[in-house]
C-alpha cells in the first residue's frame, strides 16, 4: 500500500498533501473571525469542502442540533446556509481568499434544483469542483436520494451536462450496498466519489422524546470509523474515479487505514471541533509514516 | 461587543492549582501562550489524558467555559460538576494537563455612559468576575448581584467583591431570586445596564424584565457545543428575527433586544 | 412512555422481565463449564436466545476474529456452530435445563434451508419461539435477505407455514430503510421483529491487509446504541408486532431508551462481555427506574 | 487439565501494592470473594475507572491476564504495558479499584510422573509462576527455562526460583532463545514433561520440539478475547483435527498434540 503524505493530485488539482475537511464541519469565514490572518498563513487543509448550500437560503434546525455520542456525536444541523444567491454573493469572495483550492458542496431536493445550483456554481472561476450531497429523500421513493443507485443515476444524468467542472458524488452509509451506489455515480460521469456521510442516529431525553430538535440526526466521530472502512473498501473495490474518504478520522492512523482501502484524499470533520488544526496535524503525521514506511494499526 | 482573537491551535496547558469554594472547583492553568481575554469570552477544554472514559464513554468533545480571571500567565475557570465533562476536569490536580482554545466568542462591551449590574447564577458568575475586575479597575460604578440554590453554591459569590446573594432557599442572602434583586435595583437607578449570565430560566427572566423596562441588557448565553469557533452550527439559540445564531461566534453575550425567548433543554 | 422493569408477556411468554441476551453473545453451555450451577440459579437473562444454528454445522471464521473499536467491537465469527442435528441432540437438552423459555435462531442461505430449520426446530417442546437471521447474502441479487423487503417477504411466505411456533426475524440494520423490511416481515406473519443485528465494519492491520480472518466483521456496542435507537424507532412506528430492540445496551439508560422508542423486550449483547450479569444488572436497575418514574437521558 | 470455577459475575476489587520488576509491573489485588485458582487460570480486568479513554479510544473489553500468584486473599498479575488495556492497568496505584472475573478456564494438569521442565517466555512466565508455587509444594523435581527480550526484561526472571535465562540480546544469562536451553534439558532426560507459557513463535517451537521427539506438552495459549468465559467464540485456535478451539473455555492451557501449527497475529 501508499501513503501518501506528501503531495497530492486529484481531479486536475495539485494538492499540498491528501487531508481536506468534510463539508459543513470548517466554517472558514467563521474561524477567519476567531483566528484572525493565522488561518489563511496556516490553513489546515490541502483544499476547503464548503457547507452544503441550497437554492434557497434555510435557518436550518430547532435547536438542540448536538448529542453526544459515544465516542461520537449526533448532530441535527438540518443545513443552514444563505441559499445560492446569498454564497455566490456574500461568501464566495471570501472563501476565494483562502490559500486551498475551494470545492463547494451543493444540495438539492429535485434534479431540476440541482442542475440549477451546479450551473450557478460551475460558471464561477473561484470553484475548483462541486460536491453533490445526495443524503436527500427522494419525493417518491421515500429513500434518500443516495440510498439508491437508480435515483441517484436518474440525478446524474440531469446533473452531468449542466457543468464541465469535476463533479464529486457524496454518498450515504444509510445503504445496504454503497458501491451499488458508487457504481451507478461513476457510469453516469461523476470524476470522484465521497463517504461516509453520517449514519442516521436518535437521541432520546429522560422522558423518552426525542432530544433534537429535527428529531433525528446523523452519527459521526471515531463511533463510524470501522463502518466508514468498510465501505471506503467496498467502493473502491467497485470503482475506478477517486475515492474521498472519511468518516471518523482522528489521526494519521485512519486516515492511512481509508488510504490503504482505496481513498485517494481524506477528509477529517467531527476531529476538527476537538482540535481546528487537525487537518494539519493529520497531514504532517502522515508524512511522517510515509517517510518511516510503517502505520499502525486501525 | 468585544472580541480578542484566538490562537490558531489548542494549546496544550498544564494545571497550576486547584481550589475548592463551596459547591464549586477553581480550576488555575498556566497558560502562557494565551492571550488575556476579553470579559465574557469563553475557552475550549478537555484534560489530555483520560477524556472519554467517564459515563456513557463520554465526553468526546471539549467542553466551553468562560475564563473567570487571568493573572499573568494563569487563567481560572469555576467549575462545576454536572455531567462527564466537568466531572473530569473537577477531578485534575495539579501538574496533570488539559488542552485549551481560546479566547473564544465576544465579550461584553462596556457601556461606560450607564451604572453597571451585574447578574449572575450559578457557574454563571464566572464571567462577570473578570468584568468586575476590569470595572473596578476603571473605577466605574457597579453593583454585583449573585443568585445561588443554597448555601454551599453561595460561598461562590466570594469570587466576586461586594456581591449581593440570593438562595433559593433562602440559607444565604435574599430568599428568593436573584431577579429580585434586580428589580429593586433597577427601581432605584433605571439608567442602568445589566451585564447577566446564568442559567437559561434566570437570563429570560433578565431579558424580560429589562425589556419591559427598556434597560439595556447584555447576556452571556450558554449552550451544547461541539467546536467553540464557529464550525459546527450547532450552539444556536433562537434570535428576535426568527433566525438563529450560533452562540459560539456570535455570542456568547448577545444583546438582550436581539434575542428570542431563551428556553431551556433538559 | 412506560418502563417495565418488571414481569413481561411476549408472544405467549411470560418472562419475569425484558432483558434477554443477543444471540451469539452468550453460550449458556460454556458458562455452565465455567460459573457451575450459580449460571442456572442465578441467570441472567428472562429468556435465553441460542446462537445462530445452521443446517450442517459451521467451523466458523478463521482467526482473528475479533477486533476492538472506539467504543465497540467488531466480530467476524462466521456462525460456527454444530449443525441442526448436533443442536437437537446435544444442545437441546442443556439449553432446556435452563430456568428460562428457549429462543433458537437459525439462518439458512435458501428458503428450504430455513424452512427444514424452523420444522425441526418448532417441533420440539423444549422451544418457545424461533428466530430468523436474515442477515445472509440472497444469492441472486448478492444484497442480505434482510436487507431488501421482497427477498424477505418471498422467504417469509416459505417459512411461515412451517411451523405454529411464534416466529422471530432478527433485522439488519445495513439497508436503506429497516422500517420496510420490518413491515414486509409483518405482513408475511412474522410474531415479533428483533434490531439491530451488528453493523458492516472492517480493521485493517498495520499493513493495510484485513485484520480479521473473514475479512470484513460485524461492529456491535455503545458505538452503534445511538443508531439501534434510531432503527428501532423507526420500525416500532411502522408495525404493531413486538419489538425486541438491541445494539450498544449497557445500562438501564439505553435499555429504557429503547423501549420508550417502541421496544418490548431489550437484549444485551456486548456489554455480557463486560459483565456476565449485564443482564440481571440492568432489569434491576429498569425496575428501580420504573419505580421512580424516570430515567437518564440517552 | 483442572479448572476452579468462578463466582458468577464480575468483583470490584482494590489494588494492594503495585511492584515494578524490570520491564514489568506486579499488581497485586486484594480479591477476598475470589477462590485460589489453579495454575495456568486466568482473570479478565478492567479498571473501574478511566476504562475507554486510551488510544484509539479504548480499551473498551476486559483484558485477559494469567494469575501469577494467589497468597491469602490477594491474587497477583504480571503485566506488560503493551497497549491500551495494559498501559492503563499499569497505571494503578494502591486504593484504585479493578473489575475481576475468574478464575476462568483450565489451568495446567500436572503429571505427577514426569519431571516438569516449565519454559516461559516475556509475560507468559507468570503461570509457571503458580506451577511452580505448587510444584514446589509437592516437592516435585522441576527446572524452569525463561527467555526474555533483554535484561531489563529478565529482571522478570527473579519472579520464579531457580530460573535459567535466555535473552535474544545475550545481555542477561544464555545468548539465544529459551527453547535452546528447553532442547539441552530433553537431551539430558527425555522422560520430561513440558509446561510453557510464551508469545506464539516460542510456543510454536516447543510445540514442534516436543512433537518431534514425542515429550507431552501443556502450552498455554493467548488470543485476543472479548469475554474470557465462551460467550463470544472470539478467541479461537486452529486444533489438530482441523477444527478451532475457545482458549477462553477450552483452554488457555491446551496439550501440544492436539493444536495445529501455532501462528502470530500482528
Ligand atoms: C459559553 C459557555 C460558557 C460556559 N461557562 C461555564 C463555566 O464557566 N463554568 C461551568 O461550570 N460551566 C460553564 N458552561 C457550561 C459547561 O460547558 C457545561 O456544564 C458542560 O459542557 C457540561 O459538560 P458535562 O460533560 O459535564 O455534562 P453533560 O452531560 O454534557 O451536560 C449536562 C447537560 O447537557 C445535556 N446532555 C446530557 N447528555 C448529553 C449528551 N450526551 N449530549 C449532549 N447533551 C447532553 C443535558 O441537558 C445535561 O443536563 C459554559 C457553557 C458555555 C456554552
Ligand atoms: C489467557 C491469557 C493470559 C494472559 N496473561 C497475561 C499476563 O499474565 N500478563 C500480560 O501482560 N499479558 C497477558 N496476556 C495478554 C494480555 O491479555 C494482552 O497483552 C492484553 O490484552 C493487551 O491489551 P492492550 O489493550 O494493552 O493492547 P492491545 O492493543 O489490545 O493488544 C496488543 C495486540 O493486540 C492486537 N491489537 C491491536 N489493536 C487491536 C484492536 N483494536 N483490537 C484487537 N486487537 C488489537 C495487536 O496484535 C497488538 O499487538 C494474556 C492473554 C491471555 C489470552
Ligand atoms: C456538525 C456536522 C455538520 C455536517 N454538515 C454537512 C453538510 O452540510 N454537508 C455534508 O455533505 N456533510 C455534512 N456533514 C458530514 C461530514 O462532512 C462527514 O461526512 C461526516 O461527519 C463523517 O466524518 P467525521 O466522522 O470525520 O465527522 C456534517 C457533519 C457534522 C458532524
Ligand atoms: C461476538 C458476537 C457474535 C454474534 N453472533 C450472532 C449470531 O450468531 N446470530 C445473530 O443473530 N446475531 C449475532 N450477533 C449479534 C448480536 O446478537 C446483536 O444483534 C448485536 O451484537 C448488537 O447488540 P450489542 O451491541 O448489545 O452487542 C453477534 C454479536 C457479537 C458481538
Ligand atoms: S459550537 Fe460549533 S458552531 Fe458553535
Ligand atoms: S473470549 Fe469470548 S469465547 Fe473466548
Amino acid at each position: 500500500m501508499t501513503t501518501h503524505g506528501g503531495a497530492v493530485e486529484l481531479l486536475g488539482l495539485e494538492l499540498a498533501h491528501p487531508i481536506v475537511n468534510g463539508s459543513g464541519t470548517f466554517d472558514a469565514i467563521a474561524a477567519r473571525r476567531v483566528f484572525g490572518d493565522a488561518l489563511d498563513e496556516a490553513f489546515p487543509f490541502a483544499a476547503y469542502v464548503s457547507k452544503t448550500i441550497t437554492v434557497q437560503p434555510r435557518r436550518g434546525n430547532p435547536p438542540p442540533r448536538l448529542w453526544e455520542a459515544p465516542a461520537g456525536l449526533i448532530n441535527s444541523i438540518g443545513l443552514p446556509n444563505k441559499g445560492l444567491r446569498g454564497y455566490l454573493e456574500e461568501d464566495l469572495p471570501e472563501l476565494a481568499r483562502l490559500p486551498v483550492p475551494l470545492i463547494t458542496n451543493v444540495m438539492g431536493s429535485t434534479a431540476a434544483e440541482l442542475v440549477a445550483l451546479v450551473e450557478a456554481v460551475g460558471e464561477r472561476d473561484e470553484v475548483a469542483a462541486i460536491e453533490l450531497n445526495v443524503s436527500c429523500p427522494n419525493v417518491k421513493t421515500g429513500l434518500d436520494i443516495g440510498a439508491d443507485p437508480e435515483s441517484l443515476a436518474a440525478v446524474m444524468r440531469a446533473v452531468r451536462p449542466a457543468t464541465s467542472k469535476p463533479l464529486i458524488v457524496k454518498l450515504t452509509p444509510n445503504t445496504a450496498d454503497v458501491s451499488l451506489v458508487a457504481e451507478a455515480a461513476e457510469a453516469e460521469g461523476a470524476d470522484a466519489v465521497s463517504l461516509i456521510n453520517t449514519l442516521r442516529a436518535m437521541a432520546l431525553t429522560p422522558r423518552g422524546e426525542p432530544w433534537l430538535g429535527g428529531g433525528t440526526g446523523g452519527l459521526s466521530g471515531p463511533a463510524v470509523f470501522h463502518v466508514a472502512l468498510a465501505q471506503v473498501a467496498a467502493v473502491a473495490r467497485r470503482v475506478d474515479v477517486p475515492v474521498i474518504g472519511m468518516g471518523g478520522v482522528r489521526g494519521a492512523t485512519e486516515a492511512a487505514a481509508l488510504m490503504a482501502a482505496g481513498a485517494t484524499l481524506v477528509a477529517v470533520g467531527t476531529e476538527s471541533f476537538r482540535d481546528p488544526l487537525a487537518g494539519a496535524r493529520i497531514a504532517a503525521e502522515l508524512h511522517e509514516i510515509a517517510a518511516n514506511g510503517a502505520f499502525p494499526a486501525a | 461587543m468585544s472580541r480578542t482573537l484566538a490562537p490558531l491551535g489548542r494549546r496544550r496547558c498544564a494545571v497550576a492549582r486547584v481550589e475548592r469554594v463551596g459547591a464549586y472547583v477553581v480550576l488555575v492553568v498556566s497558560d502562557p501562550d494565551g492571550p488575556a481575554p476579553d470579559p465574557g469570552q469563553f475557552a475550549m477544554l478537555a484534560t489530555v489524558e483520560g477524556w472519554g472514559a467517564g459515563a456513557g464513554e463520554r465526553p468526546h468533545l471539549p467542553r466551553a467555559f468562560s475564563v473567570m480571571r487571568r493573572d499573568g500567565d494563569e487563567a481560572s475557570y469555576l467549575l462545576e460538576d454536572v455531567g462527564p465533562g466537568t466531572h473530569r476536569l473537577c477531578a485534575l490536580r495539579p501538574g496533570d494537563e488539559l488542552w485549551a482554545l481560546g479566547p473564544l466568542g465576544s465579550g461584553f462591551a462596556v457601556d461606560p455612559g450607564r451604572r453597571a449590574l451585574l447578574c449572575g447564577g450559578g457557574v454563571g458568575i464566572a464571567p462577570l468576575a473578570a468584568l468586575q475586575d476590569e470595572l473596578a479597575a476603571a473605577g466605574a460604578d457597579h453593583a454585583a448581584l449573585l443568585g445561588f440554590r443554597d448555601a454551599r453554591h453561595a460561598a461562590g459569590a466570594a469570587l466576586l467583591r461586594d456581591a449581593a446573594v440570593a438562595t433559593d432557599d433562602g440559607s444565604a442572602g435574599h430568599h428568593g431570586l436573584v431577579t429580585d434583586l434586580l428589580a429593586a435595583q433597577l427601581d432605584a437607578d433605571a439608567d442602568a445596564v445589566v451585564y447577566a449570565c446564568g442559567p437559561p430560566g434566570m437570563l429570560e427572566s433578565v431579558r424580560e424584565l429589562c425589556a419591559r423596562r427598556g434597560v439595556p441588557a447584555q447576556l452571556a448565553l450558554e449552550a451544547g457545543m461541539a467546536c467553540g469557533y464557529g464550525a459546527c452550527y450547532g450552539c444556536v439559540v433562537p434570535t428576535a428575527d426568527g433566525g438563529y445564531a450560533r452562540v459560539c461566534v456570535d455570542g456568547p453575550v448577545f444583546a438582550g433586544a436581539g434575542l428570542a425567548p431563551i428556553e431551556a433543554y433538559a
